[in-house]
């Protein structure tokens, strides 16, 4: 049984067990997360398979390439319209396998700590049922070869975060939470869609109008100038498209409020897979963006400014799961900067590392949040690392792991994006990039330190039932610890030319030689030890710093978690503005409420009393003005008989008139 | 048997007549169930026609053609015959109609005879209009149709019934009025252009390839496509034409609703597609683009006005007019993927926005209310019903693997090959349409039980088998046709084709630059004097948005 | 005076024998009403009879001032049915209002004899007299139920502009026969003729002439602004004669048009067009809008009616601008027109059976649950009046349309205000629809039983107004002969044209 | 003079205007009636003078029959006419028509 | 007193005026008697037409209606017509205006000439009728007859040709249609038992 027969399983089963689980789950109670996560499990299984055989090259050669090992099943016919034939087919190429390995086995994971997460939960099964489909969805959008299939995926995930923000449904703020979601990720799809349109277009203009990713691309590029549709304008909708789920800047509103859904969810979704669909789609086009420098630029300049705007935000956040939202954000800017330098493989790389130790986060926060009974005000916690030990251990890898201390994951991907824009000369977005670092640093220890140190600032009552989470969780959040500590090592050496680039190479050496980056060797003692050295110091700058603000006691850093030092700090003039700005998070949702409730409301308002008042208004007066008509002239009948003589008297002499003037005239 | 023998056309246009006929003999006791069995017949022989149609016989249109003289002074004949296009309709019609039937066992209580003989006639006239190729013949079935819609709005509607039904026959009949006038003026040219013989003067077959072959005269073309256009926007409805609809829906009957959404409306864009342009293509595209502004116009402001409606029905009602926006859009580009698109999004809109008639019928049969803000919390009373209705709106958003999603995407693709501006305003839709639906799904769906709801106690019960059964034959097609749109597509290529070819024999007329700018004027000033008339009148300014705000989406 | 002059009159001895015979019947029976219908319907059976028999052979009688021809005829028979249909419907209204039906009757053939004679003559004075024979009765009929205020006030209304515009009408023949010098119309034809092709403008006298004779059948057909009659006498008058008058002497003025102007006037069609037009004109939108804010349904059917006659002419400003087919459209429109209003005044009368029922409109509300079968057949004449199809309406008005199209030019223009008032009278029709079936009855009274008589005549009208919708055919063609038989221009049977 | 056709033509005019002045103006339903037998009567020396002088064989013989029928019409008219009268009379006990005007708008 | 006497007075004006002018043709103008006899007559039948539509007691105005008959009887006569002048005699004045005169015994109420006379409208109206006058005047003029000339005397028996050989038909019609008036009439006219009184 070869691996492409199996490929379809990796669809089917997650839908398999959303369907059974939607229709028939209510009746399974407490047993019904059995089939969604075996559902999983089995896709893990084969997508690892596929996976090692992919990287290894053990995978036959993908159709059309001669470097490039995979597989692929279909294409199977979907919408025949006229001379444009979408069809649907999967394949496997090592970028694909990349993300199979984050999302599967983040995945899996998620359903595990599930079980023990939701296990008080009324909707247990809709919730295994919904996780379930958004596998589906998001298996589809990583394998799908198609840009309209990869649109429908797109869809589908944006659906299920929609049920999944808002699977606690009689709160409000979840359903606005997941209304937003959905309606802010539109946004992005519209340029998503507009994009496939052009590509359509152009294709049709090339004489095949395709809508495979492969071809498409090449056809677009072997066109070149002669588009229809400039490349640029292409490149920019996709990314438009890619800005909503991956939450860039403007369109980054949606991610901190979709922290209303379960924590997995946040997990799952919101950190270590939905969002990088963004992320995947620009390196999956990569050869269409190498093209088009500007649009290029676009995305690294709005990769590294959402970048530190998360990162301010997420200064002073004390929602602990919002902090983390914003740290994703943060994360998620400094791999579109990546992609914008034209560094896609520290893109990639940062995309997997960043999944394991940011889910790895969530879900600790989840245990946390768990123990301390549903809340999650960081400043009605504290002291916490004696309570929950393997929480608080599996958490700090991850900090350490996002700071950038090596030789942690997260070292080897952020330096090397760091890296590789220093040496794509791209010098503001390595600056920017340096101190987003330090203020990773800095908020993720603020974190810890508000968290875990110090002493319990919430109920004493509260304290004493504090208790780690049960195995069922507590294993999940080992089993992430693990590559979040050990990722870099594993695929991030050597330095320069990683195991990562050996296997994306293929994928990318195209878009690498139409930007032909100047490819100089990478010396440890030169410029890259330099860059290092830089980012290594402003991580544990920001680690330092944290600490003394909210540290614990600690040889002569004696110092309790002293909150009166940030107040004063805060209290500053120069920086109390910051601080404020950074509290209300720049003012962005009162932006929108005001443009798009208040102005866009009376908009909508007045629109509809112009279809009531002209509109419909029109139609209305006609009718009555006809009628006043009829009553006006119907007063002509007085029911005197002598009147009704007269207007025929009067009637006789017009027409005689008329006659006579009709006639008299000579023809 | 072979289909071709018997005159299935006229078997499955008539035998709802015979069905009436039968309802009004029988007694009482017997009417739902009798009605319901010929609407289940006719809908087996719709689909027996489609089957014997489907053995890929596309390109070559017009099958089962029967033929004969009616009124010969006039070549009018008794002319029937389907295509893609038609069969498609047909079969969508049947199936609503039997569908729209059974939503009608609980809701109609009162005379029920007269209900069952107006809904079986209503269906006789539909089908019809599709299958007619004579266009007197069309015209007869055209207007056949506003009589039992009428009885079945008047009748069992709501409180504002009387206005609303009166409303709805007066200005599609004021349409369809002058709509005679250019089809007898079109026959008689025909017929003048032929040498006086009335041979085939309108048959719409013999009048098409004389359109694309020698063409009518400028002056009747533009004359006679505005009343058709007149006629077939008003139905459709298109944007400056279309407020007719909501009090309609909002007054009529859950089944009546239905029927309104799913095929009355489709009417106009078949007639548009069979008719307006292959008969005159050369005024067709003189004023495509005017065509397209409205639909576009349509697309958005059916969607932002849909935005803040406090009523069930009316924001669906308004939905549809954004959504018809896209069909008539994706005609008059007149492009292939433009076109088939806009078919889709027939047969979708008929699907979808049908069902979610049904499931707002369902909720008001329990609440006997419709307004939105005070219900709530409702995926704790009636989760099926809520879960049902989430596949319905999502639908209805387009989402991707549902039927929606094909129609609009090729739609906005065949508009952007033309105008990239305009498809993407078009999509812009998108966006808008999530922003009513989510508003609607969410408030009704989720959050606490509203106390309204929870006043009702008992009534509010979850869906009832009959009321499941009529939206399953809808759900499956909507993700039938999401996932196989080629079950349509390959149907109806053949129409296309025809309606490309004849589009593509036409050419822009030339029009003079002031008679666009004078008209432009004469429309910005009358918008202007009505808005200055209606201040005047002090009934009141746009109304503060304080309170929408607070409704809509955040 | 010979045998060659009896045979072609035999249709209007046969109508007067019947009246006649009636009075006769009457005289037996004093005040019973079944023998005198039944003599009645026989009479007329028998003058259609012989109608039909006479309208084979194309005579004329009296040095060729009466004629048969398929014009004749076809006007003859529409009468007899009118009048027949007429006697069927009434005994429900007048006998419970003590009206003894008798004189009814005989005065009712009497009318009828004035209507074929001036479907059938060729002269003028027989035009003037047949016309006095025609609308006297009228009169007479209107103030039938002579104790009721509002049928008398209609009466002498109806009298006194009537009489008023027979002078005017009669000082117009006065100017056209001195002019002439002939009363054949033939002669004044030929006589016309002549005069139009001289190259100097027409005689004033001639357009006095023609301004007098214009303004006297305007009166008698109800064009506006001469309509002023109609909706009092048609309110007033007993229901069943109010169908009569609406049809009858409707019909019988245009014909006396067809005969006048068509024919003899033919030659100056070039002016009375215009005027025509602008009558038509006024007369379709006047009637439609004042007829929007009626509440008793006889008066909005009296206004009705005077739309329709705009209809009508502009059937013939289609035919004075050169279409044949106008004509046609005209008869036709005549025809169903006369069937379908009677029917809707047949389910009025009906209704009016329990006496102190008045026609206003709140009688009808509820109706079509109190008398289900009424109130269908009511929904049915007044979409025909409304112009759905399948009816006889729709195609009358579809007919009179295509002429207008085709005569094109300002007749287009015509054609389009003629929709767009059809959308207007869609609603005062629809109006009643809706106080039949989406209004609740005011009273329940229990249903009234109608006799066979009635049900039969409604059947008929039924039928008629279907078939005539459905397959017009065989009535084309009968209207197409009628209509060649006075048309200027040499004419080509349609029928013939229209085989492929 | 007397030997022209336009004097006695005027004179009908003449007559036939002053009875529609009666027509038109008098209040009494019988004066009406008169005034139509005026106008009818200009009719009939209208149709006389024609006759008189009317080309044609026994174009006189003619008229003057015509004005015959027209005095038998006249007289139909006027019998009639009297008899509604009489008949309205005994129900609103006014001869005055401008009292008659139940039915209006 | 004075507005009764308006209407009378009016009427003599007339008649003086047209009997000045026949006068004055007679003797100044030295034309021949028949022009002045039908001056005559003209101006009593103009003139008693006035009256009949002016004069305020409606049984005056029947008798003024009889004179102006006569007078027209006697323009018949003097056309030629002697036959005519005396079916107009025998048929209007024996017949029309009898009944006339029954139908005004039958209807008039006490206070029936105390009351106004005239419409509100009869401004208009006389205007209307002016117009009317001018109108055909003019037209008559302006309009060539191709009369022949006048022929006196048209003998008894040619007419009754004429009537019994052409006319015969309207003959017999006119015979019905009389008949129908007079069914008509009688019904209308005879008192209902039940009917008001």
């Amino acid at each position: 049984m070869t691996i492409e027969a199996l490929l379809p399983l990796l669809l089917l089963l997650p839908l398999g067990g959303f369907l059974v689980t939607a229709f028939i789950g209510r009746r399974f109670g407490k047993s019904a997360h059995w089939i969604p996560v075996l559902a999983i499990l089995v896709v893990w299984i084969i997508a690892m398979v596929a996976v090692a055989n992919v990287l290894t090259g053990a995978a036959p050669l993908l159709p059309g390439s001669e470097d490039t090992h995979g597989y692929v099943a279909g294409p199977w016919a979907w919408i025949p319209a006229g001379d444009l034939h979408i069809d649907f087919g999967l394949v496997v190429d090592p970028l694909t396998a990349c993300l199979l390995i984050v999302v599967t086995t983040i995945g899996l994971l998620v359903h595990v700590y599930s079980i023990g997460y939701m296990s008080h939960d009324p909707g247990y099964w809709r919730f295994f049922a919904y996780l379930n489909l958004f596998m589906f969805s998001m298996l589809l959008l990583v394998l799908a070869d198609n840009w309209l299939v990869v649109f429908v995926a797109w869809e589908l995930v944006g659906l299920s975060s929609y049920l999944l923000i808002g699977f606690w449904y009689r709160k409000r703020s979840a359903q606005l939470a997941a209304k937003k979601a959905f309606i802010v990720n539109r946004v992005g799809d519209l340029g998503f869609v507009l994009g496939i349109a052009a590509i359509v277009v152009n294709t049709a203009a090339a004489g095949h109008p395709t809508l495979n990713v492969r071809e498409s691309i090449e056809l677009l590029l072997a066109q070149g100038e002669a588009n229809p549709i400039p490349l640029v304008v292409v490149a920019l909708l996709v990314f438009a498209g890619a800005m909503g789920k991956s939450a860039q800047f403007p369109l980054h509103v949606w991610l901190p409020d979709a922290m209303e859904g379960p924590t997995p969810v946040s997990a799952l979704i919101h950190a270590a897979t939905m969002v990088n669909a963004g992320v995947y789609l620009i390196a999956r086009a990569n050869p269409l963006f190498a093209s088009t420098p500007s649009a290029m630029v676009v995305v690294a300049a709005i990769g590294i400014f959402t970048a530190i705007l998360a990162a301010s935000i997420a200064m002073t956040q004390t929602d602990i799961k919002r902090v983390l939202a914003y740290s994703t954000l943060s994360q998620l800017g400094y791999m579109f900067a990546a992609l914008g330098v034209g560094a896609f493989t520290a893109a990639i790389f940062h995309l997997m590392t960043h999944g394991f130790f940011k889910g790895l986060l969530f879900l600790g926060s989840g245990s946390v949040i768990h123990a301390v009974h549903e809340e999650q005000d960081m400043r009605r916690m504290g002291g916490l690392s004696r309570k929950i030990p393997i929480t608080y251990a599996t958490m700090f890898v991850g900090s350490i792991a996002i700071a950038g201390i090596p030789p942690f994951a997260g070292f080897f991907s952020k330096d090397e994006i760091l890296g590789e824009a220093f040496k794509a000369s791209f010098y503001w977005v390595w600056g920017v990039g340096l101190f987003v670092a330090l203020l990773t640093a800095f908020y993720m220890f603020r974190l810890m330190g508000l968290t875990f140190w110090g002493s319990f600032r919430g109920p004493a009552a509260i304290w004493d039932k504090i208790h780690e989470s049960p195995r069922v969780m507590t294993v999940p959040l080992i089993l992430l610890a693990i590559p979040s500590a050990l990722l870099g090592l594993a695929i991030g050496l050597p330095l320069g030319s990683s195991v990562l680039h050996g296997w994306l190479e293929p994928v990318f050496h195209h878009a690498t030689e139409l930007l032909a980056l100047p490819h100089e060797s990478y010396e440890l003692f030169g410029v890259d030890g330099a860059l290092i050295l830089a980012s290594v110091t402003v991580a544990v700058a920001g680690l330092v710093a944290a600490w003394r603000l909210f540290g614990v006691d600690l040889g002569r850093f004696r110092a309790p978690a002293r909150p009166e030092d940030v107040r004063e700090l805060s209290a500053r003039p120069g920086l109390s503005f910051l601080y404020r700005a950074s509290l209300n998070k720049w003012w962005f949702d009162d932006l929108n409420h005001l443009l798009f409730i208040v102005i866009g409301g009376r908009i909508a308002a007045a629109m509809w009393w112009f279809d009531r008042e002209v509109v419909d208004g029109t139609v209305n007066a006609i009718g009555r003005q006809t009628v006043v008509a009829g009553r006006g002239l119907g007063r002509v009948q007085t029911g005197h008989v002598q009147n009704y003589a007269l207007g025929i008297a009067l009637g006789l002499i017009v027409i005689a008139g008329s006659y006579l003037i009709l006639t008299g005239g000579p023809r | 048997m072979n289909l071709n023998d018997l005159p299935i056309l006229t078997v499955v246009t008539f035998l709802p007549l015979v069905g009436a006929i039968v309802v009004a003999i029988l007694p009482s006791s017997l009417t739902r169930q009798v009605a319901v069995g010929f609407a289940l017949a006719t809908w087996v022989v719709s689909l027996l026609l489609l089957i014997g149609y489907l053995p890929g016989r596309p390109g070559q249109q017009f099958q089962y053609v029967e033929q004969a003289d009616w009124i010969g002074v006039f070549g009018i004949q008794y002319k029937l015959g389907v295509d893609g296009l038609s069969a498609a309709l047909v079969v969508l019609t049947t199936t609503i109609t039997w569908v729209s039937l059974l939503a009608s066992w609980r809701p109609i209580q009162t005379r029920i005879k007269e209900y069952m003989i107006s809904f079986l006639i209503l269906e006789v006239g539909l089908i019809g209009v599709f299958l007619a190729l004579d266009l007197f013949l069309f015209y007869i079935f055209w207007e056949v149709v506003l009589v039992p819609m009428y009885l079945i709005i008047g009748i069992w509607g709501g409180a504002n019934r009387i206005y609303a039904t009166i409303k709805f026959v007066l200005y599609t009949l004021a349409g369809s009025l002058l709509m005679l006038v250019a089809i007898l003026a079109t026959g008689f040219s025909y017929q003048a252009a032929n040498g006086g013989s009335w041979v085939g003067a309108f048959d719409f077959v013999t009048l098409r390839d004389f359109a694309a072959t020698t063409g009518f005269a400028p002056a009747l073309q533009v004359g006679a496509f505005l009343a058709f256009f007149l006629a077939f926007a008003i139905k459709v409805p298109m944007f400056p034409f279309h407020t007719w609809l909501p009090d309609a829906h909002t007054e009529a009957p859950t089944a009546g609703s239905v029927i309104l959404a799913s095929i009355m409306l489709k009417l106009g864009a078949y007639g548009l597609m069979r008719f307006a342009v292959p008969l005159f293509p050369d005024a067709a595209h003189t004023f495509a683009p005017v065509v397209i502004v409205l639909s576009l116009i349509a697309i958005i402001y059916g969607a932002i006005v849909a935005l803040v409606q406090p009523d069930l029905k009316r924001l669906v009602a308004y939905s549809s007019v954004s959504h018809m926006g896209f069909v008539t859009l994706g005609l008059f580009v007149f492009t292939q993927q433009g076109i088939e698109g806009s078919i889709l999004q027939m047969v979708n809109h008929g699907l979808i926005t049908g069902g979610l008639f049904l499931l707002v019928g369902v909720l008001y049969e329990r609440t006997h209310d419709r307004t939105i803000a005070k219900m709530t919390g409702l995926a704790a009373r009636m989760p099926l019903w809520a879960a049902v209705f989430g596949f319905f709106v999502f639908a209805s958003g387009g989402l991707p693997g549902l039927s929606g999603f094909v129609g609009e995407f090729l739609t906005i693709v065949g508009t952007f090959a033309i105008s990239p501006a305009a498809a993407a305003i078009a999509a812009f839709v998108m966006i808008l349409a999530a922003g009513y639906l989510l508003y609607m799904y969410g408030r009704l769906v989720f959050e606490e039980v509203s106390d309204f709801l929870t006043g009702l106690g008992g009534h509010l019960t979850d869906m009832d088998p009959i009321e499941i059964l009529t939206l399953v034959p809808l759900a499956t097609l909507i993700v039938v046709f999401g996932l196989q749109p080629g079950l349509v597509l390959d149907l109806v290529r053949g129409s296309v084709d025809d309606t490309l070819r004849a589009a593509g024999s036409g050419a822009a007329l030339a029009i003079a630059p002031e008679l666009v700018i004078v008209a432009v004027a004469l429309l910005v000033v009358g918008v202007a004097a009505r808005i200055g008339w209606v201040l005047a009148a002090g009934r009141g300014g746009p109304p503060d948005a304080a309170l929408v705000g607070r409704e809509a989406a955040r | 005076m010979s045998f060659q002059d009896i045979v072609p009159i035999l249709p209007l001895i046969a109508a007067v024998l019947t009246a006649a015979a009636i009075l006769v019947v009457d005289l037996v029976r004093p005040g019973r009403s079944a023998p005198a219908i039944a003599t009645a319907l026989i009479g007329l059976a028998i003058t259609a009879a012989i109608t039909l028999a006479v309208g084979q052979t194309d005579a004329s009688a009296f040095g060729g001032s009466y004629k048969v021809d398929a014009l004749t005829t076809f006007l003859d028979v529409l009468f007899i049915a009118v009048v027949a249909m007429t006697v069927v419907f009434a005994p429900d209204y007048l006998l419970p209002r003590g009206l003894p039906i008798a004189e009814f009757a005989v005065v009712l053939v009497f009318a009828m004899t004035g209507a074929m004679l001036i479907a059938g003559s060729a002269d003028l004075l027989l035009l003037f007299l047949g016309l006095e024979l025609m609308v006297l009765p009228g009169y007479l009929l209107a103030g039938y139920h002579k104790t009721d205020g509002y049928s008398t006030e209609g009466a002498i209304k109806y009298f006194l502009l009537g009489s008023f515009s027979s002078a005017i009408f009669l000082f117009g023949l006065a100017f056209v026969w001195g002019l002439t010098g002939t009363t054949r119309i033939e002669g004044i034809k030929d006589a016309l003729a002549a005069v139009v092709a001289g190259t100097e403008p027409l005689s004033a006298g001639l357009a006095m002439g023609l301004a007098f004779l214009t303004t006297g059948v305007a009166f008698k057909i109800a064009a506006v602004p001469f309509h002023y009659w109609t909706p009092d006498a048609y309110q007033g008058s007993p229901t069943p004669i109010t169908g009569y008058l609406s049809v009858g002497p409707k019909v019988g003025a245009f014909a006396l048009i067809l005969r006048l102007f068509v024919e003899a006037l033919g030659p100056l069609a070039e002016w009375w067009l215009p005027v025509m037009i602008v009558l038509a004109t006024l007369t379709m939108t006047l009637g439609n809008l004042v007829a929007l804010t009626q509440d008793n349904v006889k008066r909005m059917l009296g206004y009705s009616s005077i739309a329709h006659t705009g209809y009508m002419l502009v059937g013939l400003a289609a035919y004075a601008a050169g279409q044949l087919r106008g004509l046609e459209g005209l008869l036709f429109y005549g025809a169903a027109y006369a069937f379908m209003n009677l029917g809707a005044f047949a389910v009025i009368a009906a209704l009016q059976k329990r006496a102190g029922v008045t026609s206003a409109l709140d009688t009808f509300a509820g109706l079509g649950r109190r008398e289900p079968l009424l109130g269908v057949l009511m929904t049915l004449f007044l979409l025909s009046l409304t112009g759905i199809p399948p009816t006889a309406g729709f195609f009358a008005k579809a007919y009179v349309i295509l002429a207008a199209v085709q005569a094109g030019g300002w007749l287009t223009v015509l054609a389009v205000i003629a929709m767009l008032n059809a959308a207007v009278a869609a609603f005062y029709y629809l109006r009643v629809v809706v106080y039949m079936f989406m209004r609740d009855p005011a009273s329940d009274a229990p249903a009234l039983r109608h006799g066979a008589l009635m049900w039969g005549g409604l059947a008929a009208a039924t039928a008629l107004t279907i078939l005539l919708g459905l397959f017009p055919t065989t009535l084309l063609g009968v209207v197409n002969q009628a209509a060649c038989a006075i048309s200027a221009s040499p004419c080509v049977a349609a029928a013939a044209q229209a085989l492929p | 003079m007397s030997d022209s056709l336009d004097t006695y033509l005027i004179l009908s005019g003449i007559l036939f205007a002053i009875g529609s002045f009666g027509f038109l103006a008098r209040r009494n339903a019988i004066s009406m009636l008169m005034s139509i037998e005026l106008m009818l009567n200009a009719v009939n020396l209208a149709i006389v003078a024609f006759g008189v002088f009317g080309a044609g064989p026994d174009a006189s013989a003619q008229g003057a029959v015509f004005a015959l029928m027209v005095m038998a019409v006249a007289a139909a008219e006027a019998t009639v006419g009297l008899a509604i009268v009489i008949a309205i009379y005994r129900n609103k006990k006014t001869p005055l028509v401008d009292e008659y005007d139940a039915m209006r708008q | 007193m004075l507005a009764r006497l308006v209407p009378i007075l009016l009427g003599l004006i007339v008649m003086g005026a047209v009997l000045g002018i026949a006068a004055l043709m007679l003797l100044a103008l030295g034309q021949d008697w028949e022009d002045a006899l039908l001056w005559i007559l003209a101006a009593v039948m103009l003139g008693s037409g006035l009256l009949v539509v002016t004069m305020r007691d409606i049984i005056r105005c029947g008798l003024a209606m009889i004179v102006c008959f006569l007078a027209l009887a006697g323009i018949y006569t003097l056309m030629g017509v002697p036959l005519l002048g005396a079916a107009q005699v025998i048929v209007y004045i024996g017949a029309i205006s009898v009944l006339i005169l029954f139908a005004i015994m039958l209807t008039q109420t006490k206070d029936a000439p105390s009351r106004l006379v005239f419409q509100t409208q009869a401004g208009v109206a006389a205007i209307a009728a002016v117009v009317f006058a001018v109108l055909i005047a003019l037209a008559v003029t302006a309009t060539d007859w191709g009369a022949a000339a006048k022929r006196v005397g048209i003998s008894t028996n040619a007419m009754s040709k004429v009537l019994f050989r052409d006319f015969v038909f309207p003959f017999e019609i006119v015979s019905v249609l009389l008949l129908a008036a007079v069914i008509g009439g009688v019904f209308l006219a005879k008192r209902e038992p039940g009917g008001p009184s």
